[in-house]
């Protein structure tokens, strides 16, 4: 008994020895400072372009202010805020300049993200050269990060993988949700992107014939300025072999609108697939009418839904969401932009956060060498030009299909690599 | 229109060539970057409005002013991305380019009267932007990017602010003088006599084509100038930049200044809607809508423009007859 | 072919509303009218609003947006710019500050988004083997409606002939004892009456956003011209012409097909300055 | 020999023949009057002779060159002067800077001198304005030289429609009713400062209603009608030829008896 007491009672002077020996012995870390991160980006608030360009800026702000809300960004022994300003380049080079002149050499920021207008973005890349400041942009559809152009070192490219989605984009949704389909008819927007995607495909042909059982039946293009699609629909309706699916790559939300609803009304009822996304599925269904509007498909991926999106950054995308909803009261869909200013700002975040400093060469070096966590998973810089040049790569992509009032994701192809 | 400076009294010439060295002088020292930027602009923007003005001169309303800038761009482009040719010979090469177009084309179209006239100016210039938007060699609609930075001449550097904004007001003194001195010689009222009766001109023997494809030489040659110079300071350029506004841009800086003076209205108005182009506020559509409500503002309370002010300042000394210049 | 057919009858005939409303306003002001545009797009947005937002019946909103948006006319033409007696260039600048400030507010109240528009019916009927929208063949008949109740006007009511006297030549009108204040805000009422209903036709059939005015605008100008300003048959005419360049020419020539609208313009005008059926004015001293 | 020589002028527009092959001559130094009823074709005359109309047939020599189908401004050239009936003006020009328009045609230095202020250019201008000078006091327009034109009262538009004709010299001068508008004296003005020009070796074609000024005016009067040329002669003659009678009783009478 008496050791046990002893013990007990060595316990408890130990005890209360050691609980301040041990409060002495740790020493108190020292109170952390604050900076500021200024980050301009540059979209179309104004012009044509705006309906893209206005929700993308709104998407990128609230993700700043999250990220702060978060804590911020703590770098060595400071903690850094963002303050995020957005300028307005008109969707035009003059504008660009312009704004690319406010926010490099007014406002001093120390990077720039946003924008999604090829390749005048590069206007903005020859600022950031002679300031000397990271940018990231939306110069060409391609997938994950590259370093634009030798001539800009600290201009990169983030962007969606169109031209490389839409190789596989077909036989996966026929694979997974079409497969009566045997024959596909072809149009596209005849403009470069839309030019490009045509000869890749008419380059797929054999193969997906061969593997896929798809049959292309018919291609053409419609000039930019083309409003009414009937034309051409007119002519896909009267071909001798009926076609089971309308694919319109690269088509923009208007021509995918004029497309639905028109071969609604002469009577084409298939499925109408296009490889870019949607601003507003509400209105879009109010443009081409419900009934037409149940037989589109685009690329509607939102990282909530999206499988290659990590945890971290799926929460944070719900809280986007949630924060759009509480102020609009409308749902964020996906076209609401999430995947080039947020996306861009993300992944400056995160190189900011790998490079562990805010300094330019560090930030090109991390974006140029180590893998960039972003909304849309993680990617690594190739290192390439972007301009004109083919690559294999890999891609993800949701395919999703309008369901009543929304948009539903019908197949997701995730990280395969292209043939 | 009376015209007010119409004598270019020795004192009028140095007071200018002070007042040009003053603003050169400020611009390389004080001048900050933003306002460095609005004066490239205004000087590009006053160029193109005396343009535009020299055709009104000869009863012409020409609504697609902004086809000179395009041509003038993209010859700069081609020459410079496909052709290799150093900046300072793309530069009058595409302005040449540029007036030879005008002599073709105002050829034929300014026999037209008009509001005919108006509109097959604006149609030319959608052509030739739609045509340019679907010509591969031309970058189809994502234009031609990628520009050289010219090599720096003794002081003057092209990759800084600076050396641009001398090489615009170099160019716009050109301009100014040129059309200053046509203002004020015979050129510029045998202008004003075709623009005012082009019947009663010719019965005089002044044949109203053969001036009003001068004109319209004339000015394609210095918004070529300009459009090429732009293209290469922008570093990029698509048939976006070349749309009915910017058209519009070079009649509004023209007449907000004031149609009087063909040197100082286009100063002005450029100013003025540089200024408030740089400084409006970017809530989406508010801008448009100010920038509206101002115009109207403007010409409604000066519709012969800002130069109006001026004139009710100093008044216009008639009486002793002088030698014409 | 028939839904080709019936595509074209659709787009000239809304392009006839849309040009014989800026021949009117032309007829009066004698400077292109930069808003006509504009007044195009914002009758649409008038009409979304009264249609859904108000959840008025289709005639009722149409009526409403029809009287708003000719009414803002008839205010722009009688406060404005007749205060700037009739010279083209602070014409010009007002007009386009017009322009600018109602694409600006539509921006700022409506948001920049392409919008649709309900259309008055929907639906489909067969042809031995095409289809027909309904939709379509609705918006061709109010067109053609509307025309000849203008038609009508213009020919044999006292104000309509009051109205052309005043575009042929304004002094001889008011000699004649023509109240030409009246009649020039009337003739930009109508004209702009007119542009709002094209408006809510075509923006249904396709879509509706800020900026379509521009567009809108320049198919008008082009129409005129080639029909001859002042002339409404020569508009008919005009519009039938370019609506075959734009909807068989695009599928036939493809990327350039713009050339074939503008290239027949610029040729029409090169051989007959004024236009198809162009009438000369008497413009004013 | 004569001075303008003009054989068989036709101009027909749409169906009606306007002008239906007239023939005249001017001698030079002579002043000829050009009459006739309301569109009896007179306007259209000056036109084709002056080149802002073709003629659909017929010619007009000059000196015995033809210049049939030239344009306005290289017959102007020639020495072919000419005012319009309804009064065209330079507006927003003063009296003066409208002068100088009628100098233009005989100035040698282009656009390029004028742009660069050569000697010559001024030597030119000079000259303008010395002319000016002249030809101000002599049409006695020196009071309005600083006007602006379009604020001029009508009778001295007339006056300054013909100074900037004779800005530079002319051989022979058309004048399209100079008379209208104008108050007695005025007219008593005008006429004997076109007897100067002629006595100067300028010939005169001159269109007028004004019947009594025509007749002391004119050596030899033209009277067309319905395109037609229906009588020549001195004024005596013409004034007793029965053709002009009916032609002028087929219309307003007041216009032929004219005070």
């Amino acid at each position: 008994m008496e050791t046990k007491k002893i013990f007990i009672g060595f316990c408890v002077i130990f005890a209360i020895l050691a609980i301040p020996l041990m409060t002495l012995g740790a020493d108190p870390n020292p109170p952390l400072k604050t900076g500021v991160l200024k980050i301009g980006a540059s979209i179309p608030l104004s012009g044509p372009m705006s309906p893209w360009g206005i929700p993308e800026a709104e998407v990128a702000s609230i993700y700043a202010d999250l990220v702060n809300q978060d804590g911020g960004i703590p770098i060595g022994d400071t903690i850094y805020k963002i303050t995020f300003t957005v300028s307005d380049d008109k969707a035009t080079p003059d504008g660009m300049k312009a704004s690319a002149d406010r926010l490099i050499n007014t406002e001093k920021v120390n990077a720039v993200v946003g924008g999604w207008l090829p390749p005048i973005a590069t206007i903005m890349g020859r600022e950031g050269t002679a300031a000397n400041i990271p940018v990231i942009h939306m110069v060409r559809e391609t997938p994950g990060i590259q370093v634009v152009s030798p001539q800009f070192p600290v201009m990169f490219d983030l962007g969606w993988p169109q031209i490389q989605a839409i190789k596989v984009y077909i036989p996966k949704l026929k694979s997974a949700a079409l497969p009566k389909v045997k024959t596909i008819a072809l149009i596209c927007k005849d403009d470069t992107l839309g030019r490009t995607m045509l000869d890749l495909i008419k380059s797929l042909k054999q193969d997906w014939e061969k593997n896929h059982g798809l049959e292309m039946v018919y291609d053409a293009m419609f000039p930019i300025t083309a409003q009414d699609m009937t034309p051409w629909l007119s002519k896909i309706a009267a071909l001798p072999k009926k076609a089971d699916l309308i694919f319109a790559a690269s088509a923009t939300v208007p021509n995918l609108a004029m497309i639905a609803k028109q071969s609604h009304e002469i009577g084409l009822k298939v499925p109408v697939v296009t490889v870019p996304n949607l601003t507003d599925v509400g209105e879009f269904i109010k443009i081409c009418g419900y009934e037409a509007s149940q037989y589109v498909y685009t690329s509607g991926c939102a990282p909530w839904d999206f499988p290659k999106t990590s945890p971290k950054f799926k929460d944070m995308s719900n809280r986007i969401r949630k924060v759009w909803k509480d102020k609009h009261g409308s749902e964020l869909t996906f076209g609401d932009s999430f995947p080039w200013c947020a996306n861009h700002l993300a992944a400056y975040v995160s190189a900011v956060k790998l490079a562990n400093s805010i300094k330019t060469e560090d930030i090109v070096r991390t974006l140029e060498t180590k893998p960039i966590e972003h909304f849309y998973g993680t990617s690594v810089a190739s290192g390439e030009k972007t301009y004109g040049i083919k690559r294999m790569l890999t891609y993800d992509a949701t395919i999703s299909k309008i369901v009543g009032r929304e948009q539903k994701p019908v197949v997701t192809l995730a990280g395969e690599p292209i043939p | 229109m009376k015209m007010t400076l119409t004598k270019t009294s020795p004192a009028m010439k140095v007071l200018t060539a002070v007042l040009i060295l003053g603003f050169i002088a400020f611009a390389h020292t004080f001048l900050p970057h933003r306002w460095q930027h609005i004066c490239i602009m205004w000087a590009i923007w006053s160029t193109v409005g005396m343009g535009w003005l020299v055709i009104l001169r000869v009863g012409q309303f020409s609504a697609g002013q902004a086809v000179f800038l395009c041509i003038g761009g993209y010859a700069a482009g081609v020459l410079m991305l496909k052709l290799n040719a150093p900046f300072w010979v793309a530069l009058v090469l595409s302005a040449i380019f540029c007036s030879v177009v005008a002599l073709i084309v105002g050829a034929i179209i300014l026999r037209l009267k008009g509001l005919y006239f108006l509109v097959i100016s604006l149609v030319f210039s959608e052509i030739v932007r739609l045509t340019i938007a679907a010509t591969d060699y031309l970058g189809a609609s994502e234009g031609l990017w990628d520009m050289p930075i010219p090599k720096k001449i003794g002081p003057v550097v092209f990759s800084t602010k600076q050396g641009w904004l001398y090489l615009f007001v170099f160019i716009l003194i050109l301009a100014a003088l040129t059309f200053w001195r046509m203002e004020n010689s015979r050129t510029g009222k045998i202008y004003a006599y075709i623009g005012a009766s082009p019947d009663l001109a010719q019965s005089f023997g002044l044949y109203f084509m053969k001036y009003r494809v001068q004109a319209y030489v004339i000015s394609a040659f210095f918004t070529g100038l300009v459009g090429a110079a732009l293209a290469v300071y922008l570093g990029a350029i698509n048939p976006e930049g070349f749309t009915f506004y910017y058209s519009l841009v070079a009649q509004i800086v023209a007449i907000l200044g004031g149609v009087g003076s063909i040197v100082w209205g286009p100063l002005l108005g450029s100013l003025l809607y540089n200024v408030f182009d740089e400084y409006l506020v970017y809530i989406p559509g508010a801008r448009s809508l100010l920038m509206g409500l101002l115009l109207i503002a403007v010409i409604f309370f000066l519709p012969e423009g800002l130069i109006s002010l001026k004139n009710s300042f100093l008044k216009k000394k008639g009486g002793n007859p002088v030698v014409p210049h | 072919m028939l839904d080709i057919f019936i595509f074209w009858i659709t787009l000239s005939l809304n392009y006839v509303l849309l040009a014989t409303g800026l021949t009117l306003t032309v007829s009066v002001m004698r400077v292109v009218n930069l808003a006509h545009g504009n007044f195009y797009m914002a009758g649409a947005y008038a009409f979304l609003v009264f249609s859904e937002r108000a959840g008025l019946p289709y005639g009722v909103a149409l009526l409403l947006s029809i009287l708003l948006v000719g009414g803002l006319g008839m205010f722009v033409e009688g406060k404005l710019y007749r205060r700037l007696g009739g010279r083209i260039e602070p014409s010009i600048i007002c007009m386009s500050g017009v322009l600018l400030a109602l694409e600006g507010l539509a921006v700022l109240i409506f948001g920049p988004d392409i919008r649709g528009l309900r259309p008055m019916v929907t639906g489909t009927v067969s042809v031995g083997r095409s289809v027909i929208s309904i939709e379509r063949v609705s918006v061709a008949i109010i067109a053609l409606l509307v025309m000849a109740a203008l038609y009508y006007f213009l020919k044999y009511s006292r104000l309509g002939k009051s109205i052309r006297a005043t575009a042929q030549d304004r002094e001889a009108a008011s000699l004649m004892g023509v109240n030409v204040n009246l009649i020039s805000s009337l003739s930009m009422g109508i004209g702009t009456g007119l542009a709002v209903i094209a408006g809510i036709q075509i923006t249904a059939v396709y879509h509706l956003s800020p900026f379509v005015g521009v567009g809108a605008l320049c198919t008008s100008i082009l129409i005129i011209t080639l029909g001859g300003m002042g002339s409404i048959l020569g508009a008919f005419l005009a519009a039938f012409i370019i609506g075959v360049c734009d909807s068989f020419g695009a599928s036939m020539i493809g990327r350039y097909y713009h050339l074939l609208s503008f290239g027949t313009v610029m040729l029409i005008l090169l051989v007959k300055p004024l236009g198809l059926l162009g009438i000369p004015f008497v413009e004013r001293k | 020999m004569s001075l303008i020589e003009i054989t068989n002028l036709s101009k027909s527009f749409g169906g009606n023949k306007a002008v239906d092959g007239v023939d005249i001559e001017i001698h030079s130094g002579e002043i000829v009057g050009l009459v006739g009823p309301n569109g009896a074709g007179k306007s259209t005359i000056f036109n084709l002779i002056t080149g802002f109309l073709r003629p659909d047939n017929g010619r007009v020599r000059l000196k015995g060159e033809n210049i049939t189908g030239l344009r306005p401004d290289q017959i102007a050239k020639k020495g072919i002067g000419r005012t319009f009936q309804l009064t065209l003006l330079f507006h927003g020009q003063t009296t003066r800077e409208s002068l100088y328009a009628g100098h233009v045609r005989v100035e040698k230095t282009g656009f390029w001198q004028a742009l660069f202020d050569t000697s010559a250019y001024r030597e030119e201008r000079k000259q303008a304005f010395e002319r000016s000078q002249e030809v101000l006091t002599f049409m006695g327009l020196a009071e309005w030289q600083d006007t602006l034109v379009n604020v001029l009262p009508c009778g001295i538009q007339r006056f300054l429609g013909i100074a900037q004709v004779i800005m530079s010299p002319v051989d022979v001068l058309l004048l399209d009713e100079p008379l209208t508008g104008m108050n007695e004296e005025e007219i008593s003005g005008l006429l004997d400062r076109l007897k100067k020009l002629q006595s100067q070796g300028v010939s005169i074609l001159i269109i007028e209603h004004h019947m009594k000024a025509v007749m002391t005016l004119c050596d030899r009067i033209i009277v067309v009608n319905f395109g037609k040329k229906i009588a020549e002669g001195t004024p005596e003659e013409i004034s007793r030829n029965p053709a002009v009678i009916e032609a002028y009783l087929g219309c307003k009478r007041g216009t032929a008896g004219a005070s």
